[in-house]
């Protein structure tokens, strides 16, 4: 289908993925589920999981509610800490061509430093600093909702780290560009965005929330408008290289990230959906390219 | 590569008030499926994006076949049940891991709770020896015929009485005196602790298939967890009913939520 | 199908509605065009499209896109000016037995005050004041998204409102509660929310925004999520009563709303595919009532 | 009171690429339309909530019918593309206002353009008088039978010259020095400006059905608007396509965008 001279490579802060579609950290594990539905050696990049410094449990089921056109979850960044995931997941994505993003989760400045000073050993690509999760909260303000504390935790970890550091952001802010530019002032390398929209589903007939943990992060197609919003915004505020997310299912939704000023982006929701939603997503953009004699995402990244 | 099949609907009947039971051609998933395990069906509508779990009911290998039943609850049900023999739907498995027929035992006593029943009846024509099974519902019983057929002893309790013994199955088991070397069940919650409880008080080896929320059913988002004990009630960690399970042994369950 | 006993009255700040639900401002005009579709008799009330002091434009076109599960709008606000509005559409809808909530929009507070001090003197029942519009704004900041701004034109407009004063916030912004109790501060006598929230789609053929005004109003089922968790946020931050709104399709919805702490409860975008949709929302409330023996709605208000 | 009706479709063919020809049982819709107004479509796929604004291409007030025709152009047309005879459809109108038939003239040139040709077939049924019917097309034309059947000149132009004239249809006019007394147009925007600018300079009459991205559809919105003269050009209203047009004259339409 795609000719030679049509070029999917991207750069992420000096990282070259062999084509711009990755994975949305958490929907994915660690690719071994996936890995019997796509060949992982296809895809751009596999961002992982979450990891912390030591096991953590999650929040209690259930933790999955299904809204109109996306879905909740409150899994809390449930892992087996960075030492097993270094021991147990690396050497099997490593298998691959493919190049490994670390999302990293911590409670504390000192949390996130410890597993990125732990990663900044390990045999991985790029780190990508959760400081957006909103299941988990520290003082009933997450890292990634104030300006402070998004720049400091940035600053402080990118002491620790020896790969190019992506900081994810949360959506669920006044103004996402104050965000973006102070994690980019604490040395952020690259951007990746949406996380999830704080929201919330009722059972009407036992009259509780759906969720054990009341709310929870809002994903999927339904809020894709967002997603693009933000990206477009950061894109104009900052000059790193954003990873787009956020209820991408086609080609054509990647596109549409992509004119807004993605330079990768990553496939979330739609794996539960659709476990091949990765491949056709590769596959859509492709088409697009052939169809406008596009030879390098370059040409068109931006644009809007 | 694992892929999503799209599986011609056989037959899709009503066989109760609000429950179905639909037959697919499925002959990968039949050949390799055990009982207690479970498949994905997907909606075309596209509000839903989540698969709809929903347990095998029986495996017919030799036609490459399966059913399942299912109750009408929400949307994705509703959908399910307005499908005619003739088309298709998008189905994945078999997931999980099914029930550990252990041949070694003599007397099974099977347990089942309204929509918790149908993965009992595959379990039932596979198990060899006796089997006791002890079904509850609301008011109405589904597939008594089934687990007849395979030979099994079939003891009824309803709510309302309005079939069989008027209680729940646990008053039941205990009103028969019901003994056996192993207990299979699958129900509500509530009902799998009540006769886990009773199950280790009498001292006999429980499994447990267990419900959850899910968002993949294959393991890779760790939305639909449940507490399994590593020592004891305090020391536990979350495992996945999708991949862990959903069957369980009873006594591994931490059941205090 | 109602039994008598069954009591759907609800109380906004001394006024009594019929029953909960009223239409979202902007998405029913001023009653006539869905006149012609449902009994406006049936209404608890019908909330107008936002009214500013002299007539307005509002941007241009394309206005209108649509995205999975919801929409986009860019209207900006366009309307005949409070006169025009008094003029025609008061006597209009006073001939239904139906309340009359009015939706105030304005540039600056001087503007919001003038348009509050003519409707205090004309025979509505309840105003609405619109600080949250996404379409048009000032200094680049909407008075919604600022807790200072929000308690400020609360306050100032106040002095004016002969009636209830309603004031509908953006879900555009970190913490709703925060904005909440601004204005609850500043004398608002209720709140409504959701307005929609900050989004954009594009087209990948053209490759520019669908919009003219390039970013626009997200609305529809697929912000329900968010719009239940903010209602739920701010129904135990505040004590006033909260008109409920964000991708009401069903009464089901409308419920999950009443659980979260709504008072009554609006219907907007789902007028576009169901002209009925008001209708369908109180039949379904009333059924829910039915089957559960529930006497009425404040049995169940915020017990969750 | 007015409602959505569920219109029996009685057939939906594809008649070009990617052009679908659809015949709706629907009694009330034919009763009142005029030429030139449009039916709102409903998709039943959840993610789409909007009604497609369609024309009408034809109505046969007799046996209750009306046609519509449409491309394939996103997720809605693709989905009604796959409807079958005896299936049912949401539809709602007859909505907007159609052309103002004015029966004085004698001469009329009738102008469509692509996808905007539909809307036309009924106008020229109904219009007396000498019709000039002047298509323009990418590559593939339709309709063009239609027209001939009631009693039209048809010309037709294409930009690939794979049909007629090569070339657009303002070209076409130009060549074939069109006289008329009054134009009807429907078409891309571009085709109808400049249409337009040739017919006031040739001061001739001519009425444009415009078209706008619509959420209601019956005028409640104000998504769907165009900017109409009230004295100039610069002093203009937003009127909406939907209740007030579609059809304008062509002189109260700044089109300078
Ligand atoms: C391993 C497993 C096996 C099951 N086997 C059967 C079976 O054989 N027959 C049967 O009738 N039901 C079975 N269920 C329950 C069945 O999955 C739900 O009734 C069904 O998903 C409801 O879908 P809905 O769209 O009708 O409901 P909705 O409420 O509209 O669904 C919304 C979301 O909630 C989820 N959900 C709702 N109820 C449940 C539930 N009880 N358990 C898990 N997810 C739920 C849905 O999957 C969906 O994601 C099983 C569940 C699990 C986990
Ligand atoms: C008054 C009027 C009459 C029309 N008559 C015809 C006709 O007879 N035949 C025909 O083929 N087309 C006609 N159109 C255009 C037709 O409405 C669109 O092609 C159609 O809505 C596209 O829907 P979609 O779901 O396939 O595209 P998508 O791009 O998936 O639609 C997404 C949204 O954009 C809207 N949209 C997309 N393109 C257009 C457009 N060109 N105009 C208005 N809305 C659009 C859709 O209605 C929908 O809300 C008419 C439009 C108007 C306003
Ligand atoms: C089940 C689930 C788990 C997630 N876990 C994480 C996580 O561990 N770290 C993280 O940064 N984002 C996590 N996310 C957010 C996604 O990576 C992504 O930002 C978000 O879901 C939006 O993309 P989507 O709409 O394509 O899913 C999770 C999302 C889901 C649905
Ligand atoms: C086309 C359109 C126009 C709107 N105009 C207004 C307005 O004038 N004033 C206002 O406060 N909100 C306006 N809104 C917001 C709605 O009143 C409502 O808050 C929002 O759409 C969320 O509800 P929904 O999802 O049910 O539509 C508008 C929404 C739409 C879709
Ligand atoms: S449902 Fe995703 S891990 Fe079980
Ligand atoms: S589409 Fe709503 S006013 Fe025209």
């Amino acid at each position: 289908m795609i000719k030679e001279k049509h070029n999917l490579k991207v750069n992420i802060a000096g990282v070259e993925l062999k084509n711009p579609v990755t994975t949305a950290s958490g929907t994915f594990g660690s690719g071994r589920e996936y890995g019997e539905f796509v060949d992982l050696n296809q895809l751009g990049a596999v961002t992982v999981k979450g990891v912390s410094s030591t096991p953590w449990k999650g929040n209690p089921a259930p933790r999955i509610a299904e809204t109109y056109g996306g879905m909740l979850n409150s899994v809390g960044l449930q892992n087996p800490g960075v030492e097993e995931f270094i021991k147990n997941d690396i050497p099997f994505l490593r298998q691959y061509d493919t190049k490994i993003i670390v999302n990293v989760a911590g409670k504390s400045v000192s949390e996130y430093c410890e597993v990125v000073e732990r990663l900044s050993h390990a045999d991985i690509d790029l780190i990508e600093l959760n400081i957006s999760c909103p299941n988990v909260k520290e003082g009933g303000v997450t890292f990634g909702t104030d300006v402070k504390m998004a720049h400091k935790v940035t600053k402080e970890v990118k002491r620790y780290a020896k790969q190019p550091l992506i900081v994810k952001l949360s959506p669920n802010v006044t103004d996402i560009t104050e965000i973006a530019r102070a994690v980019v002032d604490g040395g952020a390398d690259g951007i990746s965005l949406i996380n999830t929209l704080l929201g919330m589903a009722i059972d009407i007939h036992k009259r509780k929330p759906i969720l054990a943990n009341t709310v929870g992060g809002f994903s999927g197609p339904a809020v894709k408008p967002v997603a693009l919003r933000m990206v477009y915004q950061v894109a104009r505020a900052v000059s790193v290289p954003i990873i787009g997310m956020g209820g991408i299912s086609t080609g054509e939704d990647a596109i549409e990230f992509i004119l807004a000023g993605a330079t990768a982006v990553a496939v979330g929701t739609a794996n539960f959906r659709n476990p091949r939603a990765t491949i056709d997503v590769l596959e859509g953009i492709k088409e697009y390219m052939v169809r406008y004699g596009i030879q390098s995402l370059d040409e068109i990244r931006g644009m809007i | 590569m694992k892929e999503i099949k799209h599986a011609l609907i056989l037959d899709n009947q009503l066989i109760a008030d609000n429950i179905y039971k639909m037959t697919l051609e499925a002959d990968g998933i039949a050949r390799e499926a055990k009982a207690g395990q479970f498949v994905n069906l997907y909606c075309k509508g596209e509000a839903k994006l989540l698969p709809r779990p929903i347990s095998i009911c029986e495996i017919d290998k030799d036609r490459g076949r399966i059913t399942l039943v299912y109750g009408v609850v929400g949307q994705g049900t509703k959908e399910f049940s307005t499908l005619k023999a003739g088309e298709k739907i998008e189905v994945l498995g078999p997931l999980g891991n099914g029930f550990k027929i252990d041949e070694s035992k003599a007397k099974n006593i099977i347990v089942g709770g309204g929509i918790g029943t149908p993965p009992l009846v595959e379990l039932v024509k596979q198990l060899k020896g006796e089997k006791e099974v002890y079904l509850g519902f609301r008011s109405q019983s589904i597939l008594l015929e089934a687990f007849k057929v395979y030979g099994a002893n079939v003891h009824v309790a309803t709510e309302d009485g309005s079939e069989g013994f008027k209680g729940n199955v646990l008053e039941l088991l205990k009103k028969n005196n019901a003994k056996g070397e192993i207990i299979y069940s699958c129900g509500p919650k509530p009902m799998l602790k009540a006769i886990a409880a009773w199950a280790k008080e009498n001292e006999i080896a429980m499994q447990v298939s267990l419900e959850e929320r899910m968002a993949c059913g294959i393991g890779a988002c760790v939305g639909c967890v449940c507490k399994i004990k590593e020592k004891d009630e305090l020391d536990w960690q979350h495992k996945k009913v999708c991949k862990d399970g959903p069957v369980f042994w009873s006594d591994e369950v931490v059941w205090d939520d």
